[in-house]
This record gives C-alpha cells, sequence and structure tokens, in this order.
C-alpha cells in the first residue's frame, strides 16, 4: 500500500496556513519523487494544532501538527529518510493510528457523526463509498417508512440542535400530515458564537449529511429538502455543492432514487447572516425569501410550515447520526447514550482549554472528562473557572459541577442548556459578569426586534449589565435585572429571547459574589472590567 | 430633545418618467433571469448580486424587485435585516474582525480597536482612499485558532492586534501606489 | 351581484375580468387579496395589465376586444373534459343544448389565435374555474367542486357585445353550477354610490320603480294607481345616448340633469356639446359649476352626499342609510327637496289639485315609504330598519331580513336561462389611418369628470394632470418619450396627454382615463355600435392614432 | 363549537377562534396591541399572554387556538406583573407626551398604561426611532411613537396587497419604512390609509387632524361614501361643522375599517369654495325674463377650448328658480308634447332623490325620458 498524505484543509486548517503547507507538501514530493498520494481532507478536530498532516505509511497513521511549511520538510524526511540527521520536535509528533492511544484528545472521543472528518477527502464520493457511504440509504429503501421511523425512535436520537425532541416522533408527525408536498431543512444555520461542530462535518464529510436527508426524505415522504447553510461558511457551501453534484451523479437524488420511487432534490440556501434564523419559523421564512422573524408556535412546521406545507427540520448533527443508525441498528446507537438520550453529541471545545477543537463523546459523558481528559485542562494552568455551554442561549457551569453528567435533562438542572454544542471553557482570569455582558451584546444585536420583551427588554438588561461593568450599578439594578430576566424569560416570542437571559441567570446563580463585588466594592475580582465612569468595557 | 428629520417634504407630485426606463445591466439580468419565477429565491438573487457588486446597488434592488415581481419594500427590509447585505460600496479589503465567544475570550477586541485606531475609522465605516471597511463578523467558526481576522475570504487566525497591523500593513505597502 | 361582497374572500377561485378592480373598487379588491394570501386562485383576463395582476395568479392578456372568444373557448373545454355541473343543468337550467351548439367550433386554439392567448393559459382558467381549484390551503366548504365566483366591470359592459358577454359569464356560472352558493355567481362590480338604487327606483327610461316595464299594462298601472293615478305614459322612453341624438336633432327641446354631467361623461362630446346648446331650456341640479352647467339656463345648487340624509344601495344590492355630517354651504338644497318643490310648482302652474302628501315629504324617511309602496323589491325597506347593516334586496316584506344570494334553489325566473352566445369583433376596427385601439377608464385617484376628486387636496396632489398609457413599442416606433407629450386623435376629435410608456397596455392599445377637462377622453369615443339591448356604448374601443406635438409647443 | 373556560367561565366557541377573540367577543378585555381582527396575528406586543391550566408557562392568547376543555385564566398576579414590565417597557422608548399628543383618549397604549398605572418608565429612556416625515398631504409618519406591532405592515400587505412600506433593519433600532426611506409617493403606496387606521398610536395620524382639537371634543357621524358602488361605511370626525379626517369601522358591514384613498382623503371638495351655493340663471334667459337690463348671448367657442364662466349667470333666490324652471318646462310640454322633455337622473344621488326625479319626470312632466349614467 502506497504512502498518503493527509493534510486538513477545511476553514480551521486554511486559517492556520494549510494551503502553503499543501504546496510545501507537493514541493517537496515534486523534489524528491517519492511515491505518495497528497490528500486534502476535512478537519480530524485537533484544530488548536492546526495545520495538521497525517502521513500514512505501512498502515500506520501518524499525525503531526502544528506543521508550518517550514516543518514540512523535516516531517517527510522522518518517512522518506534524508535530512541530513535534523530531528522532529517529538512534540509535533501528536499520534498515531489506528488507536490513537498516545493523543488523549482524540482517544477519549467517540467518534460516529465525525468518524470521517479528516480521514477522507470530503471533495470525493469514492471516499465516502469506500467508507460504506450510501449503505444506510440502501437499506432504508429497502424498508417500509415506518419501519425507518420506528428505527430512529428507538436509537432515542434527540435534536442536536440542542431542544432535545425525539427526532423519530418528529418525523412521525410530519409523516401523518395529509397535505403535500412535504419539505425537509437542514438546518445549519449555526450562528451560535463559538461554536463549529455543522461546519466541521460539511466540510469534512457532506456526503453523510445528504444521506441522513435523503433517508428522511424516505421516512417522511418529503420531495425537496433544503440546507440551510450560514453564508460564513464558503468551504462547506463548496464541499455541499460538490456533493450534491456528485450525489445527482450517483442517482442517489432526482427521480426514482435508486428504483425506489423516492423523488428528491436539494436546494442550498445560503444564511444572509441573522442568528435568530436559528429559530425554525425564522428560518423558514428566510428560506421564503422573508425577513427572518419568527412566528407564533402552533402551528408546528411539522403541520404547517414552508408555505404552509408539512416541513421537518432538524441541524446536521442529526441527520448526520442517521447513516449510522441504520448501519450499526438502533440498540447500537441507543447503546452508546443515557437511558433518556442515545448516542453521541459533537462539542467545540474552546476556550481557555489546552487542546481545543470539535470532539465527539457518548452522552452521559461527565463535563469534567471533556475539560480535563481530552481538554487537557486549562492551558494557563490556572483552574477551571467554568464551562459556558449553548453560547448565547447557553449558562454557565462552575467548576464544582463538572462532574455532571453531559444530557439534556442534567444540564438542564443546573440552568445551562446542551445547547447545539458550543463550550467555552474559561479560567479565572474571566469576569463572569463581562462574560454574561458580551453574550447580551450579542443577542441584543441578533434580537429581530418583532417582540418587544427581546427588543427592548435585551437592550435594556445589557444597559444595566453596562452600568454594573462601569462601577455604577446598584443593588436596585441587581433586582431590576434579575425581574427584567424573568420578563424577557416567559414573555418573548421565540427561544432568542427566552433564552437570551440564560448567560445572566446562570452567572447569577453561581457568581453572584462578583457581581456583589462590581456593586457595592466597585471592583472587578477579575480585573476585566475598567470600573471607569463613561468608558466602554472592551465588548462594546 | 432629539432631534427629528424631515426626511422628504410635500412636493409637488408629477411623473417624471421611468426611472427604471434604463434596461438592467445585462450582467444583473443574468443573475435575475435565471432565477425568474422562483418564489423561494429572493435572498440569493440578493447573495449573487452582493457577490457579483460587492455590495447591493438601490437601483439595482429596484430592476430585481421589477423583474422577479418581488415588492421593493420586501426586498428593501430584507436588505438591511441580514448581516450580510451592504447598500454601500465598501473597500477594497473588507476586513471582518471576528466577535464570537472564543475570539471574545482571546481578546479580539483589542485587535478591533488597534485597527480601528491605525485605520482612523469605526466599525462599519470606510477608509477615505476606498481600500479597507472595518467590520466585525459574530463567528467565522474557526474558534481553536481564535481571534480570527477575515479579510475578504482569507482567513487569519491566531493574531494579536500588532501582528493584524502587520497584515494591513502590507496591503497598503502594494495597493498605495496604485491610489 | 348574485352574491355579497364579503363573500369573496372565502371564495376557492376568483375570475375578474373587465375589471380595474384594485383602481375601481378599491375595497372589493381587498376582498379579492385577502382570498388570494389565503390560497385561492385569481384569473385575471383583461388586455390591459391592471395593478390587481400582480396578485393574480394567472393572467390571461386577452387582445381588445377578444375575450369573448376566451369565455366560448373556456366552456368548450369544460364541457369537452366533462367539467360541467351535470346535475345543476339537468335541474336548474334551460337551453343548454343550443348552448352547447354554440361553444362546439370554439376550440382554446381557435380562441388563442385571435386573443394572443396560449391555449395552455385559457385551458387551464377553465380548469381552475369549472373545479373552483385553490393555489393552496383548504376551502371552507370542504370537499368536492370548489367556489368559483366572476367579477366584472365596465370592460365587459362597455362594448358593443356588453349583453353578449354579460350572458356569456352567466352560462359560464350555470355551466359550472357556480350560483347560488356561497362565494359564487356573476357579480358586475358597478362604478357609482347609488348606480344600483337609481336603477332600482326606476331611474330607467324602460322601467318603473323595481323593474317594472313601463310596457307592462298591469304593472304600470299598479304604480299609477298607487300614485294616485289612472295611467302614466306607457312607450319606453330614449336613453341617454339617444337624448343626445334627438336634442341634436331639434327633437328634444328641453332636459333637466341633476347630479349628471353629461359633457363629460358621455361618448362623442363634440356631438354632445352641439346637442346640448340646441336645447331650448336646460336645468343643470349640481353641487359645482361643472362643464354641462356652462351651458345652463338655470343652475340649482344642491346638497352633497356629506350634506344630506337618505339612502343608497350599493353593488351588492344592500340599502344603506346616508347621514348628513356637514351643513350645506349656502342656500344649497338637498336633491329630493329641489324636486318636490319643482312638482309642487308644476302642479299649481297646472291648477292641479293634489293630495298633499303628492309632493311634500316631511323627511326622506317619508319618501322611502312611498317607494316601499310602489317597488315589490324594497317593499319591506323602512329608515329605521336600515341602521345597523342596512338591506339587502328584495325584501319583500316588513319582516324579511333581506337576500344577500341570489338564485338559491331557484332563479328568480324559475330556471337559469342559458343563450347562445355570437363572438362577434368591436365596432370601430383600428385601420390605416387609426391604428390603434383606445380604452377609457378609470384612476386610482379619481372618480368621474373628476368634479369633486380633482378639489380634493390629497387626490389632485397624488395624481394632478391627465395621461394615456401607451406600450412602449408603439411609443419607440411613434418617439414618444415616457413622461412626454402626446396628441390622440379620433374621427371625433384630438386630445393632448402625457404619455407613460410602459408594458401595461399591450402593443397596438392606448389607455386614457376620462376625468380631465383638459383632456376629455370623450372627445374621442364614439356613440355608434351601441349595444342592441342594453344601449351602452363602446368606450372601451375605439379606433385613433398618437401623434407626438414638435417641441415648442407648449 | 369548543367549550372551555375563561377566568372560570364556561363559554363556547367555533372551532378555529383563538384565544383572545374567544374572550373579546365574550366580554372579556385582555390587552393588547399588535392583535387586529382582520390580521393574521403576530404575536409581537406579548400583552394578551394567559396562563393555561396544566402549561407550566403563559402563552399569547392570539395566537393560541381554543381547544376543549381547555382552563384560561386572563387575569393572575403573575400576569399583571408581567404585563406592567411589558408596558414599562414600551415606554422606555414611547415619549408619555400625552398632554399634547392628538391621539390623547383613543390611544391603545395610553390605555394600557392607565390601566396598569404606569406614569413613566422604570428604565432608562431611549428613544429609537426619531424619524418624522411628512411627505405627503394626507398622512404623517412621526416614527418616535412608533411602537413595532407591525400592523401597518400586514395590513399593507395582507389587505391591500400594497407593499408599500416594510419593516427595516432589525432589533432595537428597526423602523417601519418605504424602500430606502423614501417619500411615500415614491414608494407603491396608494394612498389608502389603512396603515393609518389600524395604528394604535400617533406613529400614523391623517394630517388633517394633527394640532385641531381633542378627541373628545370630536363629533363622529357615520354616513356611506358617496364614491363608488361598493357603498363603504365611513366614520366622519367633525368639529365646529368641520371635518378633520375620515376613518372605517369595524361595525361597517360591508368594509369594516378599511377604506380607499377616495373614501378616506377624498372628502374635502365638500367645503371648496367654488360649492354652488345659490340658484343661478342664464343672463341670456335672466334678460328674456326681465330679470336683467343687458341683454347677452352664449359664446360660440366650445367649452373645452373657452370655458364659459360663473360670471355668465346671475343669482336669483331659490321661489325664482324653481318658478322659471317649472314654467320652463311645463311650457315646453305645452309646445311640443310632453316628450320633448327629458331627465338625466344621477347615480350619485340617494334613492329617495332619484326615486322623486323618475316622479316627477313621468307624472309632473309624462315622459319615460329619464335616464342616467348607469351605463357610463
Amino acid at each position: 500500500m502506497s504512502t498518503v498524505i493527509r493534510i486538513g484543509t477545511s476553514t480551521c486548517g486554511q486559517a492556520a496556513g494549510a494551503e502553503s503547507v499543501v504546496s510545501a507538501v507537493n514541493a517537496y514530493v515534486d523534489r524528491r519523487q517519492v511515491p505518495v498520494t497528497v490528500q486534502r481532507t476535512g478537519c480530524l478536530g485537533a484544530c488548536h494544532n492546526e495545520p495538521l498532516v497525517e502521513v500514512t505509511d505501512n498502515d500506520v497513521a501518524v499525525l503531526y501538527g502544528p506543521v508550518s511549511p517550514e516543518r514540512v520538510s523535516l516531517v517527510l524526511d522522518r518517512h522518506f529518510g534524508g535530512g541530513g540527521g535534523r530531528w522532529v520536535d517529538p512534540s509535533w509528533i501528536l499520534s498515531r493510528r489506528p488507536d490513537h492511544d498516545d493523543f488523549p484528545f482524540l482517544a477519549r472521543q467517540t467518534k460516529v457523526t465525525t468518524r470521517l472528518c479528516g480521514v477522507i477527502d470530503p471533495m470525493s464520493l469514492d471516499d465516502y463509498l469506500a467508507n460504506g457511504g450510501y449503505m444506510a440509504l440502501r437499506d432504508a429503501l429497502r424498508m417500509p417508512p415506518e419501519k425507518v421511523i420506528a428505527a430512529v425512535k428507538d436509537s432515542r436520537l434527540r435534536g442536536r440542535g440542542g431542544a432535545g425532541f425525539s427526532t423519530g416522533t418528529k418525523w412521525e408527525i410530519t409523516r401523518r400530515q395529509p397535505a403535500s408536498p412535504k419539505f425537509l431543512i437542514c438546518n445549519a444555520d449555526e450562528g451560535d458564537p463559538g461554536a463549529f461542530m455543522n461546519r466541521t462535518m460539511i466540510e469534512g464529510d457532506p456526503h453523510r449529511v445528504l444521506e441522513g436527508m435523503l433517508i428522511a426524505a424516505w421516512a417522511i415522504g418529503a420531495s425537496k429538502g433544503y440546507l440551510y447553510v450560514r453564508a460564513e461558511y464558503p468551504l462547506a457551501v463548496k464541499a455541499l455543492r460538490n456533493a450534491i453534484r456528485q450525489a445527482a451523479e450517483y442517482g442517489v437524488t432526482g427521480k426514482n432514487i435508486l428504483g425506489s420511487g423516492l423523488d428528491f432534490e436539494f436546494v442550498i440556501k445560503e444564511g444572509a447572516g441573522a442568528f435568530v434564523c436559528g429559530e425554525e419559523t425564522a428560518l423558514m421564512h428566510s428560506i421564503e425569501g422573508q425577513r427572518g422573524t419568527p412566528s407564533m408556535r402552533p402551528p408546528y412546521p411539522s403541520v404547517a410550515g414552508l408555505w404552509g406545507y408539512p416541513t421537518n427540520i432538524n441541524n446536521v448533527e442529526s441527520f448526520a447520526s442517521i447513516p449510522s443508525i441504520l448501519l450499526h441498528g438502533p440498540a447500537w446507537f441507543a447503546a452508546l447514550g443515557t437511558e433518556q438520550s442515545g448516542g453521541t453529541k459533537a462539542f467545540a471545545l474552546t476556550g481557555a482549554v489546552r487542546a481545543s477543537g470539535l470532539v465527539e463523546v457518548p452522552l452521559g459523558t461527565p463535563l469534567r472528562t471533556l475539560v480535563e481528559e481530552i481538554g487537557g485542562g486549562c492551558k494557563s494552568d490556572r483552574p477551571v473557572k467554568a464551562v459556558q455551554l449553548g453560547g448565547p442561549s447557553g449558562g454557565c457551569v462552575p467548576a464544582e459541577l463538572l462532574d455532571t453528567r453531559i444530557d439534556y435533562e442534567d444540564l438542564r438542572r443546573t440552568g445551562a442548556i446542551m445547547g447545539s454544542g458550543g463550550m467555552v471553557v474559561v479560567d479565572d482570569t474571566t469576569c463572569m459578569v463581562d462574560f454574561a455582558r458580551y453574550f447580551l451584546t450579542f443577542t441584543q444585536d441578533e434580537s429581530c426586534g418583532k417582540c418587544v420583551p427581546c427588543r427592548v427588554g435585551t437592550r435594556k438588561m445589557l444597559g444595566i449589565l453596562t452600568k454594573i461593568c462601569h462601577g455604577q450599578g446598584t443593588h436596585q439594578d441587581l433586582e431590576r435585572l434579575t425581574r427584567l430576566c424573568e420578563t424577557v424569560r416567559t414573555g418573548s416570542l421565540c427561544g432568542l429571547g427566552t433564552t437570551a437571559p440564560n448567560p445572566v441567570l446562570t452567572t447569577m446563580r453561581y457568581f453572584e459574589r462578583e457581581y456583589v463585588a462590581h456593586v457595592d466594592a466597585g471592583l472587578c475580582p477579575a480585573g476585566i472590567c475598567s470600573m471607569r465612569p463613561g468608558t466602554s468595557t472592551r465588548a462594546a | 430633545m432629539h432631534r427629528r428629520v424631515s426626511a422628504n417634504p410635500i412636493r409637488r407630485f408629477n411623473y417624471q418618467g421611468d426611472p427604471l426606463a434604463e434596461p438592467a445591466p445585462a450582467d444583473l439580468m443574468e443573475i435575475l433571469d435565471r432565477y425568474r419565477g422562483q418564489r423561494d429565491a429572493l435572498i440569493t438573487v440578493l447573495e449573487e448580486i452582493q457577490a457579483r457588486y460587492s455590495f447591493l446597488p438601490a437601483k439595482h434592488l429596484q430592476y430585481a424587485s421589477r423583474e422577479l415581481g418581488f415588492p421593493l419594500a420586501q426586498v428593501y427590509g430584507i436588505s438591511t435585516f441580514y448581516n450580510v447585505f451592504k447598500l454601500t460600496a465598501p473597500g477594497r479589503y473588507q476586513v471582518r474582525v471576528c466577535k464570537g465567544t472564543a475570539c471574545h475570550v482571546n481578546r479580539s477586541s483589542a485587535m478591533l480597536d488597534h485597527l480601528s485606531e491605525k485605520l482612523g475609522i469605526h466599525e462599519d465605516e470606510t477608509t477615505a482612499d476606498g481600500l479597507f471597511t472595518l467590520q466585525t463578523v459574530a463567528c467565522m467558526g474557526a474558534c481553536s485558532l481564535a481571534p480570527v481576522m477575515v479579510i475578504n475570504d482569507q482567513t487569519y487566525g491566531r493574531m494579536t492586534p500588532d501582528l493584524s497591523w502587520e497584515i494591513l500593513s502590507e496591503l497598503v505597502a502594494t495597493e498605495r501606489p496604485r491610489v | 351581484m348574485t352574491n355579497s361582497i364579503r363573500e369573496i374572500r372565502q371564495a376557492d377561485c376568483i375570475l375578474i375580468t373587465g375589471s380595474n378592480t384594485a383602481e375601481s373598487h378599491p375595497v372589493i379588491s381587498y376582498e379579492v387579496i385577502r382570498a388570494v394570501k389565503s390560497g385561492a386562485n385569481l384569473i385575471l383576463i383583461d388586455p390591459r395589465r391592471v395593478p390587481l395582476a400582480r396578485h393574480a395568479t394567472h393572467y390571461l392578456q386577452a387582445q381588445p376586444g377578444t375575450d369573448i372568444y376566451v369565455f366560448l373557448a373556456m366552456a368548450h373545454l369544460i364541457l369537452r373534459e366533462g367539467l360541467a355541473d351535470t346535475e345543476f343543468l339537468a335541474q336548474r337550467v334551460e337551453g343548454f343544448e343550443d348552448f352547447r351548439a354554440c361553444v362546439a367550433e370554439h376550440t382554446p386554439e381557435a380562441a388563442a389565435l385571435i386573443s394572443g392567448v396560449p391555449a395552455e393559459q385559457i385551458e387551464t382558467a377553465a380548469r381552475l374555474y369549472a373545479g373552483g381549484e385553490r393555489a393552496f390551503g383548504t376551502s371552507a366548504f370542504g370537499e368536492g367542486r370548489g367556489h368559483s365566483t366572476i367579477l366584472y366591470a365596465m370592460g365587459i359592459t362597455q362594448r358593443s357585445i356588453g349583453t353578449q358577454l354579460v350572458q356569456m359569464l352567466a352560462n359560464l356560472a350555470m355551466l359550472t353550477g357556480q350560483v347560488g352558493k356561497p362565494s359564487t355567481g356573476v357579480n358586475p362590480l358597478r362604478g357609482q354610490s347609488n348606480v344600483q338604487g337609481a336603477c332600482d327606483v326606476g331611474g330607467l327610461p324602460e322601467y318603473l320603480p323595481g323593474y317594472q316595464r313601463v310596457e307592462d299594462d298591469v304593472k304600470r298601472r299598479q304604480v299609477a294607481q298607487a300614485w294616485g293615478l289612472d295611467d302614466l305614459p306607457s312607450r319606453a322612453g330614449l336613453t341617454v345616448v339617444e337624448m343626445m341624438h334627438a336634442a341634436a336633432e331639434g327633437k328634444l327641446k328641453a332636459m333637466y340633469v341633476m347630479g349628471e354631467n353629461p359633457l363629460m361623461s358621455d361618448p362623442d362630446l363634440q356631438h354632445v356639446e352641439k346637442a346640448l346648446r340646441n336645447l331650448d331650456f336646460l336645468v343643470v341640479q349640481d353641487i359645482f359649476f361643472n362643464e354641462t352647467a356652462q351651458l345652463a339656463h338655470v343652475i340649482l345648487p344642491a346638497a352633497a352626499s356629506l350634506e344630506k340624509d337618505g339612502t343608497m344601495t350599493n353593488t351588492e344590492r344592500r340599502v344603506q342609510l346616508l347621514r348628513p355630517v356637514v351643513r350645506a354651504p349656502g342656500e344649497a338644497r338637498p336633491d329630493w327637496s329641489i324636486l318636490a318643490e319643482v312638482g309642487t310648482r308644476i302642479d299649481r302652474r297646472r291648477a292641479l289639485e293634489r293630495e298633499v302628501e303628492f309632493w311634500e315629504f316631511a323627511s326622506t324617511a317619508d319618501v322611502m315609504d312611498e317607494i316601499a309602496t310602489v317597488t315589490p323589491i324594497y317593499r319591506g325597506v323602512r329608515h329605521h330598519r336600515l341602521r345597523q347593516a342596512g338591506l339587502t334586496w328584495p325584501v319583500p316584506d316588513a319582516r324579511h331580513p333581506g337576500t344577500p344570494t341570489l338564485h338559491v334553489g331557484t332563479f328568480s325566473r324559475g330556471k337559469g336561462q342559458m343563450l347562445p352566445v355570437t363572438a362577434q369583433m368591436p365596432a370601430e376596427q383600428p385601420d390605416a389611418e387609426y391604428p390603434l385601439i383606445l380604452s377609457t377608464g378609470r384612476t386610482l385617484y379619481h372618480y368621474h369628470s373628476g368634479t369633486m376628486t380633482r378639489r380634493s387636496e390629497g387626490l389632485a396632489w397624488r395624481e394632478p394632470r391627465s395621461y394615456a398609457e401607451i406600450n412602449e413599442a408603439d411609443a419607440a416606433r411613434l418617439g414618444a418619450r415616457d413622461g412626454g407629450p402626446i396628441v390622440i386623435v379620433s374621427r371625433r376629435g384630438q386630445v393632448r396627454t402625457q404619455a407613460r410608456v410602459g408594458k401595461r397596455v399591450p402593443a397596438g392599445t392606448v389607455f386614457l382615463s376620462f376625468h380631465w377637462r383638459e383632456a376629455p377622453a370623450n372627445l374621442l369615443t364614439h356613440d355608434f355600435g351601441l349595444d342592441p339591448k342594453a344601449k351602452i356604448p363602446e368606450y372601451k374601443i375605439c379606433a385613433v392614432r398618437v401623434e407626438v406635438p414638435k417641441r415648442g409647443r407648449g | 363549537m369548543i367549550s372551555l373556560t375563561l377566568d372560570g367561565r364556561a363559554i363556547q366557541v367555533q372551532p378555529g377562534t383563538n384565544v383572545l377573540q374567544a374572550a373579546l367577543s365574550n366580554g372579556i378585555h385582555i390587552p393588547h396591541l399588535c392583535h387586529h381582527p382582520d390580521l393574521r396575528p403576530s404575536g409581537g406586543c406579548r400583552l394578551c399572554m394567559v396562563e393555561i391550566g396544566g402549561r407550566p408557562n403563559p402563552a399569547a392568547a392570539c395566537g393560541l387556538l381554543a381547544e376543549e376543555g381547555m382552563a384560561v385564566t386572563t387575569q393572575s398576579e403573575r400576569l399583571t406583573e408581567m404585563r406592567r414590565e411589558i408596558i414599562d417597557l414600551f415606554v422606555s422608548d414611547h415619549p408619555l407626551r400625552c398632554v399634547t399628543c392628538d391621539k390623547n383618549g383613543v390611544c391603545a397604549l395610553q390605555r394600557y398604561a392607565y390601566d396598569y398605572g404606569i406614569s413613566e418608565t422604570s428604565f432608562d429612556f431611549e428613544l429609537s426611532r426619531t424619524l418624522y416625515q411628512d411627505d405627503n398631504p394626507m398622512f404623517v409618519r412621526d416614527h418616535q411613537y412608533c411602537i413595532l406591532c407591525g400592523r401597518c405592515t400586514r395590513v399593507c400587505d395582507e389587505i391591500v396587497g400594497a407593499n408599500a412600506i416594510e419593516i427595516s433593519g432589525r432589533g432595537f433600532v428597526s423602523h417601519v419604512a418605504t424602500p430606502f426611506d423614501w417619500a411615500m409617493s415614491d414608494s407603491t403606496c396608494v394612498f389608502c390609509g389603512n396603515c393609518v387606521q389600524v395604528c394604535p398610536v400617533a406613529a400614523l395620524m391623517p394630517r388633517g387632524r394633527i394640532g385641531m382639537g381633542r378627541e373628545w371634543e370630536l363629533e363622529h357621524v357615520r354616513t356611506i361614501c358617496g364614491y363608488c358602488g361598493v357603498g363603504c361605511g365611513i366614520d366622519y370626525a367633525a368639529k365646529d361643522g368641520k371635518i378633520l379626517y375620515a376613518q372605517g369601522f369595524p361595525e361597517a358591514v360591508v368594509n369594516g375599517e378599511f377604506l380607499c384613498v377616495k373614501g378616506r382623503f377624498g372628502w374635502d371638495f365638500v367645503g371648496n369654495p367654488e360649492r354652488l351655493t345659490r340658484p343661478l340663471v342664464r343672463r341670456d334667459l335672466a334678460h328674456r325674463l326681465g330679470l336683467i337690463d343687458d341683454p347677452f348671448s352664449l359664446p360660440e367657442e366650445s367649452v373645452f377650448t373657452s370655458r364659459i364662466g360663473v360670471e355668465n349667470f346671475v343669482p336669483v333666490d331659490w321661489e325664482t328658480a324653481v318658478d322659471i324652471v317649472a314654467g320652463q318646462l311645463l311650457g315646453t310640454v305645452e309646445a311640443h308634447g310632453p316628450d320633448a322633455v327629458a331627465g338625466l337622473t344621477s347615480a350619485r344621488c340617494t334613492n329617495e332623490d332619484n326615486y322623486l326625479f323618475q316622479k316627477l319626470m313621468r307624472v309632473g312632466i309624462g315622459t319615460n325620458n329619464i335616464d342616467h349614467c348607469a351605463r357610463l
């Protein structure tokens, strides 16, 4: 077997300079005339070590990172000889496949939806097929749709967008609607700052998402599928366009797919930059070419969605889980997780943590495992202060609750939410008031303005937080803030508003002393807030 | 008291001819023709117009409205709702500083302040020579390389204020002679 | 209208033809838009791309004067595809076989050649109308055939074959059973506030109040007796156009014109002016000194509708109560009291002794009481019953709740009458000298001869001057500039106006509104080729040419 | 029918009725600003939140379909507190200048601020919209009062179909805009003013009404529009015998609250100084009858090229005028027979007017020569 050099060239890799690494590798190969295949792949998830280069030689894959163009010769010399005795810094060698034993970042993960990310060339259908691609679709098309739905229900797969509704049940409701046509939407409008699960999955393994959608189309009886992808993800859009074209050539889209009688077509919609479009009714308005403002529910999209027709919306990760469920069986998938929720969940682990990137773990894994074992603790060697989950809709879990299991219900009990998978670790140099204020700045900015609690309420919440960060807050302000949080939480029209107070509520709950210090003593314990009246702190 | 603006005084209504009497530019029509009759295409059309012209010229929105049958008010409402749409011409280089959580925690705002000071413009403004437009972006999804800066389509990771200005300075050096 | 305005919002399919609903009847267009927004199909058949075309699910741009072929072809397709309501035809209609015969040769393909509407569009329209099919959403009327309604206006009636066209629309409705049910029917949209009522109470040469023919000896004598007389004149009188001819010929010597402006609104104004000048005596009773008043011998100042009470009957046959909002200026008086005064004076001059009540009424309510006695369809109408929502006639007795939907279960004449229809082209065809077709009509901001609307600040601001719509192809050929001046010339006169160039009218057609005394459209129109039954002039089609004035002239 | 309870009261409603409609039609007032019975529910104002038995969170009544057995609470301490907060938020960017505001007394926000005892905001006041647009003679748009309920944009889309306005921008600084904030007349606006009609606050006001009086000083008369054949009901508000504005009203059986431009803004011709106020006799006839000394003859030139002015007529009193009319008409009948006389009655006059006109012609003159412009 020949030698394969894989270079991660997804967005994170490119941001770290992967393109020049590719050039350097090609130059090396040309110069040395070595018999290798150079392959561009998606992201293996170890983004903190980008650019990543993996050299597979005699069934052993060695992963290097970060590999700057200057290091390319050194690394490759190790495999192809030469180099005149220069040595590779051992720290550049991250792991050896297949088991990654020496690299806890990968070894402690259970990769299901991201299994092929960073392993295959995302632009190559053959790579996907060689790794069992579209086998699940073939199986599904031979089953009655009801059985497919039953399998998904049995797998205990719950919506990976964060709400946690049973995917199978949702499909069943949509299937039962008499109206037709029916639509399918894949929500890839990953708007949470600090989240890149969808981007990584699409950039690394786009066909898996399509396959999941095709299985859903068969189960539900949908004829058209929209992929709503952020315009900020040009590489993901490119990968999807390529994959859709390949899927058409391969015969898994269009009329009478694989002789099953299923007709289905994909349409890519690039989201134009509005966080609120992650909310499903707003997303549908956006696809319809309207302003992306949410509508009241009911009716739910399953009953009356796009242009009034039944519409099933799932996010990228939910769809990406489907092929594995069909291939390995619902029992296998369910067994990966907890009593209530099956499977794995991917997280974008970022922040103060030593090893950051995309990680996938079984549901039920304690937070501590992610932060300390996979993430390797804080790179500053300072103590972990909190983990922020779910972005602006989520909340902070303090260090003392790190043994909380990753599960919809367990996390909700802490005041945080599962969310779509954003996980930001902060150490004790972060001011939690400022941190809450940061999220409010975001939600206030992204509020569509349709309902008053969110439009004006988040503005007023931000105003009070700013006052506190400037050392001008009072205890009345804290009370006012608490009351306002309740109004915005219960009064807002859509999820953006109802969850907007979460970062404030959780930080007030676990870090009340910091708030009090700002108000009473006029000082910021973390030393972040400038506490000078009239000057803006940095999130302004 | 807030200043109240009377934007358009009453003026005699006088039909002066159709403001869109001239046919639309051929390359605009090429975009519009591809989406004729597609009721779900409006945002995609606007994205394509912006990709082609780097912003959404008012006249082009009017052509899009007329040719595709979407009310102009709807077209305008959408153009102002979504972050990516710009109604004014941006600079040659659109510098976007990521303000995602990871970038925030890694002090991307310091980079923004630095660039703002060095360029002499605020967020969403364009330098007088038309070279740079300074913007922020909610999140680029390259959080592990935070803080991140994007110039047009090129992403730069692990930035510092000084490093980011260095990159811009190189662009200035190559562009200035032409200006 | 056979059905009420509010029923439109629940219709599954709406066919509008010969009506610029959004500009001439905006509030009815709101009902149409509501229906369309909730999923109804809107089929619009009109040569002019009227504003509602933007909301139409199917717009059929037929060449002027060719719509009759489209309707015949729709009927043809309905019969060919077995979409007719056979049960309805069997039970409620007569004359079906004759009608069937008359559509046999009118295939959609043949109609397409004449009208310019592609055959597939005609076929689709026919299927949607017949089946009452929606674009989306669920019907308010459950399973089965959805409900389709037809709305039309002067684009159908102001035609040399107006009666034929109206009959044809009725034929379509009967053929498909789209009549006598909610949200169906054949619904003419009437142009003026009380055009319906003026007809109802006998403002017509051949009808006494309640559409009782003057030639009908029994009914005429009943009315005469109610008025305390033995009999009334029994020969049908002259219609408007006939009056003008009679006046021009010297047969008609005196005219009493109340609240009308024939010297703007009648066809061939040069002829009308000649006729009016030829009168020995002309009384004009109005609120403004209009064009007709300039030729009057006596002008009587009247109160405007905002200054008086009484009733008006709208296009859906609803009799509604008017209340005075402000006082009439100066010595202006309500028309009814002026008329009563004139009547009294005539009697006095004739030395006739009548009962006191004959011309003396304490109020309009008293007048209505008398109307009710002689007008069967208004028999149950009394002012005090109108305070809430008015009453929709027929109201046969004092406790009858009114009849919003006509022809439920049975037609007023028993069985519905289908009649064969003969297609025919307009009376004046374009030729080498007058190559274009002129159509006249209203604009949104003005009303009729403009006496009221042009004196309204806002309306006059928004639409200050006359304009004509001309197709861009014709404009380019003639060298007419968008917004620039043009002169429209017909065999009868010429009018200078502003050109609005675009695609709203098809090539070969010019549209001109008739509200402008500086550019009176009716200088161009003709008064020959009246519809033989309705005697309506063909305002919608006459032959003209367009000239571009040389630079320098004003 | 569906049975549910509202504040413990058992009521029945048609399927498809939402809880807000159910409450309002049963005399239970739930506060609401963005809801309008003729428009699709928006759910933006959040004032109509109610509690439903068995559900943890309150829900907006306007978007909640009544269900069999539903137990709805419309008033509770929690709801009152929430509504107070929401009104507090509303007035934190809506000036409470009620004293000089023309909407005073009919403003929905003012009503709820009063009901819930909010005399000023407890937050920092910050005006988000300041534009004042006075670009047409019909209505004024004063954005500082706008509460973004979206009724205007919905009526423009759902009822009128004009799509002249849409909300522009987003969030706190969004506002209702024509494209590019151009003048109304450069948009697709048809000036029907239905947006003015449904505006619950003073953001959209008829221009002629501004500064002309307090709402409670105005007299309201409901009558029928005199323009086209639709027969819309219109409510005219007048003060000192002068009309200030016209509006639709929900009880109007044909049109509800909605009117067109002519109905809403085209009534001002009544006060026009050119109105005919006295009977007039043309000078030649007046001379013939000995009313004036100077002879006169009508110019030959067409009235369309050379207008014949009102100065060619002399005013007379009604007695004289009516006598001349009766005398001339009778003279014609005597000389040429009744069919030498004809009358045009009016499609814009009342049934009573028309009835008497045809009676005059048929009985007084003795002819059926009566017609009107039904055909024109």
